[in-house]
């Protein structure tokens, strides 16, 4: 099973974490058209690639981004939402798998 | 007639024990340690097994489960390996898919007729006329198949491990041992598997004559077992490589995942069959074969036979085979003109013929196609790939032994991702680019000479170490010196065929060659086509010489070719194995035994069970359930409610956050009070529903529907991380349980366990109390979900038992009785509410269930609202209705999910249906065409049986209580 | 014995000629370039001769016919859907799979084998009977059925499934079947390759070249090709088609695995899905048990084997059939699915004049195959999709016009 | 209406005056078990005789200890509120360490706590007595089902439960993993009691019968089996 690092809890397999889609920033509702509206909820950038994607560690209930590359399947970072603009990912925890 | 020899050493069978078993009827006798073939094989009996498609007799080929010659059922179980798979006392054997018996099956007239069969026949006959097909599948479907699965198998539990290390070695060879031993000597922790019995690979059987590879192979054996940080598992196989190191090492007992942090894959080679006529025969069998039935189990592989070779290993097998006291009349090698053998001496002087640049060209079969009784060697064009038959020999004898060349067994550094490339100097596809983590070591590597392989384990090891951080010397690697291991085109063509090169599918050199012409000459395509590799033992024996031969017909080189792809399991692995444990975890309410000992039917929604109804012995459902829903409607009822998601929400930004989430208006709402939240998606869709209980002005108490509650506080997570809101979400789903008293009576039973002032004026519809109720702390909610006066008292989960039997002793001079999630189901249809998931579906949005959205679209923003106003300027395509049927309706009732129609349109369907005895009439929703919505206006639904049923529209609720119940005035 | 396979192995062109031929470097232009030499583009091209008489045709395939989704389905064949237009789109390709051994002169060996969706809850028993009732209502044959049936048609089947979601009824489809999904992709390519069409292998296309709103060509990596008109015809790849035409879609693309046990002589004669329990399963006529499950829940752009997958699914598989401790599984192996929102597929044409869209397949392309190539055909021939096909446009997606499938979610395949 | 509320909100995390039952009991039902209240909760106290038991403890004991007192808070203030209580906090997120040498405190991620009382201990209680509701201060009432596991065959019985590496060499003493046993969602931590070294496992309680069935099942096979609280009731003391 693949192992996802949660920057709270380490490094878990897959089986801990719910995917919680690309994370994407909506138009101003108040100002975007009806089009551009129902692009942003029904259309995706389903293209391989580097993607910023929401996860969920279930057992500690915490929601993270992981900076994925969609194609190899290699995470290059994973971090708190609040965290978004550290430099650095957040080092896994001491304990880790 | 036995073939068993004296002792040899280092034999893995106990002589001492003796075992008796049967096989096709007739007795045999092994020692503790045989596998079933070394046993049968043993006793003289060789025709072990019949192939798939033509039927022929079969016997050892590389009884090292790299081929499935041989497949036995025992009654029970079936397609049991037999050369790999140890004999027991008493076991009672036959081989599978057979028509008769192995010696006489048959099915073996199929041979006879296989020009009928060429490649890819069944695709070419049988579909014309169509209606015949049928006829010709049953036909084909019960000659395909291998052994027949015995339905009363029990299931059998097999544990499923997790385990870590530092360093895993796939493969107890030479490579593997030296490998394990330096990488654990450096400090790491080690695991090192092999999939037979015993370690030590080749070095427990490719001996020469030589006592070297037995003295090397004690040496490691002591450092190893003596090395405390290394796990040695023999019978294990490593059956799959998955993402981030993690192997699943499969045993007799069970699976192992091991999560490693660097893997060394020393999983060694496979030798490759020869292809000539006849090949197939019993008594024809790899060198390496012969030399395992020597000196694992004693066993003579033959008394007279000829050695076919086209690398130096074959000189090492006869000689093997004369210190085995076997006669070996000659030895063919397939390469031109001498080589550099060093055992060519020692042969020559024992009186071997060696016939240099020879093939077989043929084996010659005894009358009943069972055994070897010659074969007919020639000079071999090698370079043109014609064999020379003016001048061919035939030689008696009853064994050949076939060593022509190897094939990396590389599975799992395919499955890794390893980019491989051909080597020529050792014509076989060795690992170019591995990926991080992983190393190669042995044979599989393309290093055959034995203290080269020792050496390439060092170097592997030193390499991983390096990987993990730690200090290690470079160590060279090692180049393969001398002559080919491998011949380039071991295949020896014959003008009628039965020269075969996968024997699992029993696919011949022409059936390459058709298929090519018939445009299958990709690798892939081919594999389809012919299936080649696509039988149990998936190519190990094939897919290089499927390879060869494509190049050769498309004039290409072989890496040109390239290989078909690579997937688990290296060998086929138990469904029961897999499957492991049967976990299936539950959430139980404190009240589960009770509902139980009450005799409650349970469901499962989402993780939870819950009591659905509790029909009385005998009693029908639906009598259980009306009689439940009565139960509410004239005295009181109670549910265990303790399902339910709850959620508080903390804080100053507690309200401005559910006005963000949910569609409702909550900023103004009173202290004290309730109100109802709805939650859409992004697209406008309702998710679910529930009920906000504010308990102060920074405390929100949100209790949603069982199913949803878990994604619900998912997402409630997700948007707290965006919007940063000065709020704590608490979710005590667990921690609080619920019990739900309702019916006219059940303000009167309430009022005997608590001080709460009850009255209507104190305690209306759609408030929020918090006191004491049976002395346990409560949160009480007063909706009007199943019945106008109705409490869900919200307790600790533990407590909720207390509180339910305080209700039921309260309650019983009131005959107050326990209903169930489908009676809950039947109430709230009566009282006119929809359920999300019920009365909605995927794509339904608000305004098809009548939700007037006008003062919730004046909000800032909610999610789902934008696409809202989207949907709000569009026509509706459906909207929900409550119906009636008739009074006194009689006749096939309808049901959920029956459809509105009108003639052939589609109309809308039934989401809801029931008899509410109440008001005897049959209620329900519906989604209908907007212009149906009208109350009054009629529409049909279809019965299952396709009658026309009129339905009414009606206003909600369907069942009014008196006013005197509401108030209890 | 049949006759024509006497006739055929004595036959003096035995072997067969070639499939179709070997075509290396591409013409200056076609009429019609297909990307994705999967049993869809092969239909279509099939179709565009066959039925519109346009022969002058290219089929792009990077890798090999059918090597894609094609050949890595688990051949299930069926048209129980939930919707009226999803109904009557498969059940048109129903009609056609039944004749198409006979039209391809191939047989794909078209096996009716009856299916079975389980319904192991209250609300599973609901969406049965919907799709029973949609089914009914456009004439195809489903109806929802007890225990009884169910162990009448599998008595092998545990319907307690081991105690642990004990089967209250299903939904039965008669025409359901299996066939050889690489024999459809091969009869498809004969047939198009007879009329004309080109079909190229390991041709990849890089770039689609649009002037003013309109497809003008395609670079590949043997050369540029002029063509008005373009299909793409990839999923599992259609998001990188899409980016090169820089066309906005809904479409993710997920892993859906499956695996195949050892052969054994025939039990298993019906097709049984599960949707609560993720599995659905038939036996192959080399006698494996074909088995899938329910698509990987993340995207990934890969065609990997998970440990996970096969743990699950075949924990599931003891449920049902305890006895299958010991049977052995072979192979396990992934594709990569286009979904779609509301579980349908994007077929048609798109706002790029001249390109045009048969993607979103979602786990439902193979049993699409033959209509599917049918109605895009019509599609390219006519520039316009014809009523079949109108509710999986591209612009529901813009008009909130999504179709009702996802009611139906929890069954899948 | 508030101030009744706050009422509320502190008695709904207090110690319940009307006796519980162990929310794992379900599954204890039908074996033989002695029953009796430990803390105000009934439970299995015995599952067989002494000598069993500890011979299973040796092996791999399946003790329920749901019936401690437990006290959860989060919330940005939550670290602050405990200290200013006189709680110890662990020094880092997801570690644990001990209150008053007897009490647990485990911290959950950077912002959450659970506090465990010895069966001697008070702390629970007395901070529930003074949970006054302020911002950043969130109470967590709980209702877990709390497992020890003991014996030499205890990393067996977890390798088969968890995909995680709980071995001593490689799992720091402090550290609190929030992962998931048997695919429920649990909290395990390692602890010293009395000098043996047991693996704790606490999960949502309407988890708990099916989680006591599995580790039994599980440890049963392997010769151990379930152990009463009577048979480490001294463990158990601070």
């Amino acid at each position: 099973m693949k192992l996802l690092t949660c920057p709270m809890n380490g490094s878990r397999p897959l089986s801990e974490f719910v995917f919680g889609g690309e994370y994407r920033e909506s138009p101003n509702p108040d100002t975007c058209t009806d089009k551009e509206w129902a692009a942003y909820v029904h259309n995706r950038s389903g293209a391989p690639g580097n993607k910023k994607e929401w996860w969920y560690h279930a057992p500690s209930g915490t929601w993270f981004i992981a900076e994925r590359n969609t194609l190899s399947d290699k995470v290059a970072r994973t971090y708190l939402l609040t965290d978004a603009n550290a430099q650095q990912a957040k080092p896994a925890q001491e304990y880790g798998q | 007639m036995t073939l068993r020899l004296t002792t040899q050493i280092g034999e893995w069978i106990n002589r001492n024990k003796h075992i008796h078993f049967t096989f096709e009827g007739e007795t045999y006798s092994a020692f503790e340690g045989d596998t079933i073939s070394s046993a049968l094989w043993a006793a003289g009996q060789k025709v072990l097994g019949r192939s798939f498609k033509y039927h022929r007799p079969r016997g050892v080929l590389s009884f090292a489960n790299h081929d499935v010659n041989v497949l036995m059922t025992d009654g029970m179980d079936t397609n049991i390996r037999a050369d790999v798979v140890a004999v027991k006392d008493g076991m009672v054997l036959t081989a599978v898919n057979t028509k008769g018996g192995v010696k006489h099956d048959k099915n073996r007239v199929i041979d006879a007729i296989s020009p009928l069969l060429p490649v890819g026949f069944y695709y070419k006959a049988f579909h014309t006329p169509r209606r015949l097909f049928p006829f010709w599948e049953n036909i084909i479907r019960k000659s395909a198949g291998l052994g027949v699965v015995n339905v009363n198998y029990p299931r059998i539990l097999k544990r499923k491990l997790h385990a870590h290390c530092d360093v895993l070695v796939i493969g107890a060879g030479a490579a593997g041992l030296s490998a394990a031993y330096h990488a654990a000597k450096a400090g790491l922790q080690v695991t090192l598997v092999d999939e037979n019995r015993q370690a030590g690979g080749s070095l427990t059987f490719d001996l020469g004559g030589d006592a070297k590879p037995q003295q090397v192979l004690d040496d490691l054996l002591r450092k190893v077992t003596t090395q405390p940080n290394i796990t040695l598992m023999t019978g294990s196989y490593a059956a799959g490589y998955y993402p981030d190191h993690l192997i699943p090492i499969v045993s007799d007992t069970g699976i192992t995942k091991i999560r490693a942090k660097t893997v060394i894959v020393a999983s060694g080679a496979f030798e490759q069959p020869p292809v000539f006529r006849y090949n197939d025969l019993p008594g024809v069998m790899l060198g390496s074969a012969a030399q395992r039935l020597i000196y694992r189990y004693g066993v003579k592989p033959f008394n007279k036979g000829v050695v076919v070779t086209a690398n130096d290993y074959g000189y090492r097998v006869a000689i093997d085979l004369l210190d085995a006291d076997t006669e070996v009349i000659a030895v063919v090698d397939m390469r031109k003109g001498s080589n550099a053998s060093p055992d060519l001496i020692t042969l020559a002087k024992r009186g071997v013929k060696i016939y240099a640049g020879y093939c077989v060209y043929e084996a010659l079969a005894t009358s009943d196609k069972s055994a070897v009784r010659g074969v007919v060697v020639c000079p071999y064009d090698d370079q043109k790939n014609v064999a020379l038959t003016h001048d061919s020999v035939t030689l008696a004898c009853d064994g050949i032994a076939m060593s022509a060349g190897w094939a990396a067994a590389a599975a799992l550094l395919y499955q890794a991702g390893t980019a491989m490339k051909f080597s020529y100097e050792v014509q076989q596809f060795v690992p170019n680019t591995l990926p991080m983590g992983m190393f190669a070591a042995g044979k599989v590597n393309g290093i055959f000479e034995l203290s080269q392989r020792l050496h390439d384990g060092v170097r592997a090891a030193s390499e991983a170490l390096r990987y993990l951080g730690l200090e290690a010397a470079e160590v060279a690697a090692a180049k393969h010196m001398g002559s080919t291991p491998s011949h380039p085109y071991p295949m020896v063509p014959h003008y009628k065929a039965k020269n075969f090169v996968d024997f699992d599918e029993d696919i011949q050199i022409k059936d390459f060659v058709n298929a090519a012409k018939e445009g299958f000459d990709n690798i892939e395509l081919m594999k389809r086509f012919t299936t080649v590799g696509m039988g149990p033992s998936q190519g190990k024996h094939s897919n290089m010489n499927a390879i060869r031969i494509l190049a050769k017909i498309r004039d290409l080189p072989v890496e040109k070719v390239g290989s078909t792809t690579s997937r688990p399991f290296f060998h086929p692995t138990p469904i029961g194995h897999l499957a492991g444990r049967s976990m299936h975890a539950h959430r139980l309410t404190p009240l589960h035994d009770w509902h139980q000992q009450h005799g409650a039917v349970f469901t499962d929604i989402g993780a939870w069970k819950r009591a659905a109804y509790y029909p009385a012995p005998g009693q029908h459902k639906d009598e259980a359930i009306q009689a439940e829903a009565m139960a509410v409607r004239t005295s009181a009822g109670m549910i265990d409610s303790s399902s339910f998601g709850k959620i508080e929400l903390h804080g100053p930004d507690a309200a401005e956050f559910l006005e963000r989430f949910f569609i409702g208006v909550y900023a103004n709402q009173k202290v004290g009070s309730c109100r109802h939240v709805m939650l859409l998606d992004e697209a406008g869709v309702i998710i679910d529903d529930g009920v906000a209980s504010r308990l102060a002005d920074d405390l929100f108490y949100l209790s949603i529907g069982t199913t949803n509650a878990a994604a619900v506080y998912r997402e409630m997570q997700r948007y707290q991380q965006m919007w940063q809101l000065n709020l704590g979400l608490v979710n005590v789903t667990g921690a609080f349980g619920a019990v739900t008293v309702a019916g006219p009576a059940a303000r009167e039973i309430l009022s005997t366990l608590t001080d709460l002032d009850l009255t209507y004026e104190a305690f209306p519809i759609s408030r929020v109390r918090t006191s004491v109720v049976a002395g346990v702390p409560a949160r009480v909610i007063r909706v009007a979900f199943v019945s106008e006066l109705s409490y869900e008292l919200h307790v600790p989960m533990l407590q909720v038992p207390h509180v339910w039997q305080a209700l039921l002793a309260a309650g019983e001079k009131h005959g107050i009785r326990p209903f169930g999630s489908d009676t809950q189901r039947l109430l709230r249809l009566e009282m006119g509410h929809m359920m999300p998931g019920v009365d909605t579906d995927g794509l339904t949005n608000p305004l098809e269930i009548g939700v007037d959205t006008h003062k919730y679209m004046q909000k800032a923003y909610f999610i789902g609202q934008r696409s809202l106003a989207i949907l709000a300027k569009r026509p509706l395509r459906k909207q929900l209705v409550a119906f009636m049927l008739a009074e006194h309706f009689q006749g096939e009732l309808p049901l959920e999910c029956n459809l509105v129609v009108d003639g052939r349109d589609i109309l809308g369907r039934v989401t809801s249906i029931a008899y509410s005895q109440t008001i005897n009439r049959i209620i329900g929703f519906a989604y209908v065409t907007p212009a149906q919505t009208a109350i009054g206006s009629v529409f049909n639904i279809r019965t299952d049986s396709g009658t026309l049923v009129e339905a009414t529209v009606v206003t909600t609720p369907f069942f009014k209580s008196t006013s005197q119940q509401a108030t209890g005035a | 014995m049949p006759l024509r396979l006497l006739k055929y192995a004595l036959s003096k062109n035995h072997p067969a000629p070639r499939f179709f031929k070997e075509h290396l470097v591409p013409k200056k232009s076609y009429d019609v370039v297909i990307i994705g030499g999967g049993g869809h583009g092969l239909a279509a091209a099939y179709y565009l001769a066959k039925d519109h008489g346009i022969t002058n045709v290219a089929v792009l395939e990077k890798g090999y016919i059918g090597g894609g989704n094609t050949g890595r389905n688990t051949t299930i064949v069926r048209s129980n859907y939930l919707t009226p237009e999803g109904v009557n789109f498969y059940d048109a390709s129903v009609k056609i799979y039944e004749g198409l051994s006979e039209e391809l002169d191939l047989n794909l060996f078209y096996s009716t084998r009856g299916h079975f969706t389980l319904a192991h809850t209250e609300s599973a028993m609901r969406t049965m009977r919907w799709r029973a009732e949609v089914n009914k209502h456009v004439g195809v044959e489903s109806r929802v059925v007890g225990p009884d049936e169910i162990a009448k048609a599998c008595p092998q089947l545990d319907l307690s499934c081991s105690g642990h979601a004990p089967i209250l009824g299903a939904l039965y489809h008669a025409p359901g079947s299996v066939a050889r999904h690489d024999g459809v992709a091969w009869g498809y390519a004969r047939g198009a390759d007879g009329y004309g069409a080109e079909i190229f292998q390991s041709t990849e296309v890089l770039g689609i070249d649009v002037k003013n709103g309109k497809v003008c060509g395609v670079r590949t990596n043997k050369g540029y090709i002029e063509t008005k008109q373009v299909l793409s015809a990839v999923a599992g790849f259609t998001p990188r088609i899409t980016e090169m035409v820089e066309l906005d879609t809904p479409i993710v693309i997920h892993p859906l695995q499956a695996c195949v046990t050892e052969p054994m002589k025939p039990w298993l004669d019906t097709i049984l899905v599960s949707g609560s329990l993720h599995v659905y399963v038939s036996q192959s006529s080399r006698g494996e048990l074909v088995m899938g499950s329910s698509l990987d829940p993340y995207e990934v752009h890969s065609t990997r084997s998970t440990l996970d997958f096969v743990e699950g699914l075949t924990s599931h598989m003891l449920d049902m059939f305890p006895f299958l401790s010991n049977v052995k599984v072979v192979r396990q192996w992934a594709g990569m699915a286009d979904m779609t929102p509301d579980f349908a597929p994007i077929m048609g044409k798109t706002p790029i004049e001249g390109f045009y869209l048969d993607a979103g397949w979602g786990t439902w392309g193979f049993k699409a195959t033959p209509i599917s190539g049918k109605t895009m055909a019509y599609t390219i021939a006519n520039d316009r999709a014809p009523d079949l096909i109108h509710s999986f446009r591209l612009s529901r997606f813009d008009e909130y016009e999504l179709t009702g499938e996802k009611g139906a979610a929890s069954v899948g395949h | 209406m508030q101030a009744s509320d706050q009422d509320v909100v502190f008695q709904m995390h207090e110690q319940p005056a009307i006796a519980v039952t162990s929310p794992v009991a379900l599954a204890q039902l039908s074996s033989e078990a002695q029953w009796d209240v430990v803390n105000g909760m009934r439970m299995a106290v015995a599952f067989a005789d002494h000598g069993i038991e500890q011979a299973r403890k040796q092996i791999a004991g399946v003790v329920d200890i749901s019936c401690l007192s437990r006290f959860g808070v989060k919330g940005p203030q939550a670290a602050r509120w405990l200290a200013e209580r006189g709680v110890a906090i662990p020094a880092s997120i997801n570690s644990w360490t001990l209150c008053h040498q007897s009490s647990v405190v485990l911290r959950l991620g950077s912002s959450e706590f659970l506090i465990e009382d010895p069966l001697s201990g008070n702390v629970c209680q007395t901070l529930t007595q003074h949970s006054q509701r302020e911002v950043g201060v969130y109470f967590v009432p709980r209702a877990d089902a709390a497992f020890a596991l003991c014996g030499s065959a205890v990393m067996n019985v977890l390798s088969e439960l968890c995909p995680l590496d709980l071995r001593e060499a490689v799992m720091p003493p402090h550290v609190v993993i929030m992962t998931q046993i048997a695919g429920i969602s649990a909290t395990v931590w390692r602890q010293q009691v009395n000098g043996e070294a047991v693996f704790r496992v606490v999960c949502d309680g309407t988890y708990g019968p099916d989680m006591w069935a599995m580790l039994v099942e599980i440890a049963t096979e392997l010769g151990g089996g379930a152990v009463g609280l009577a048979c480490c009731h001294s463990a158990l003391q601070a």
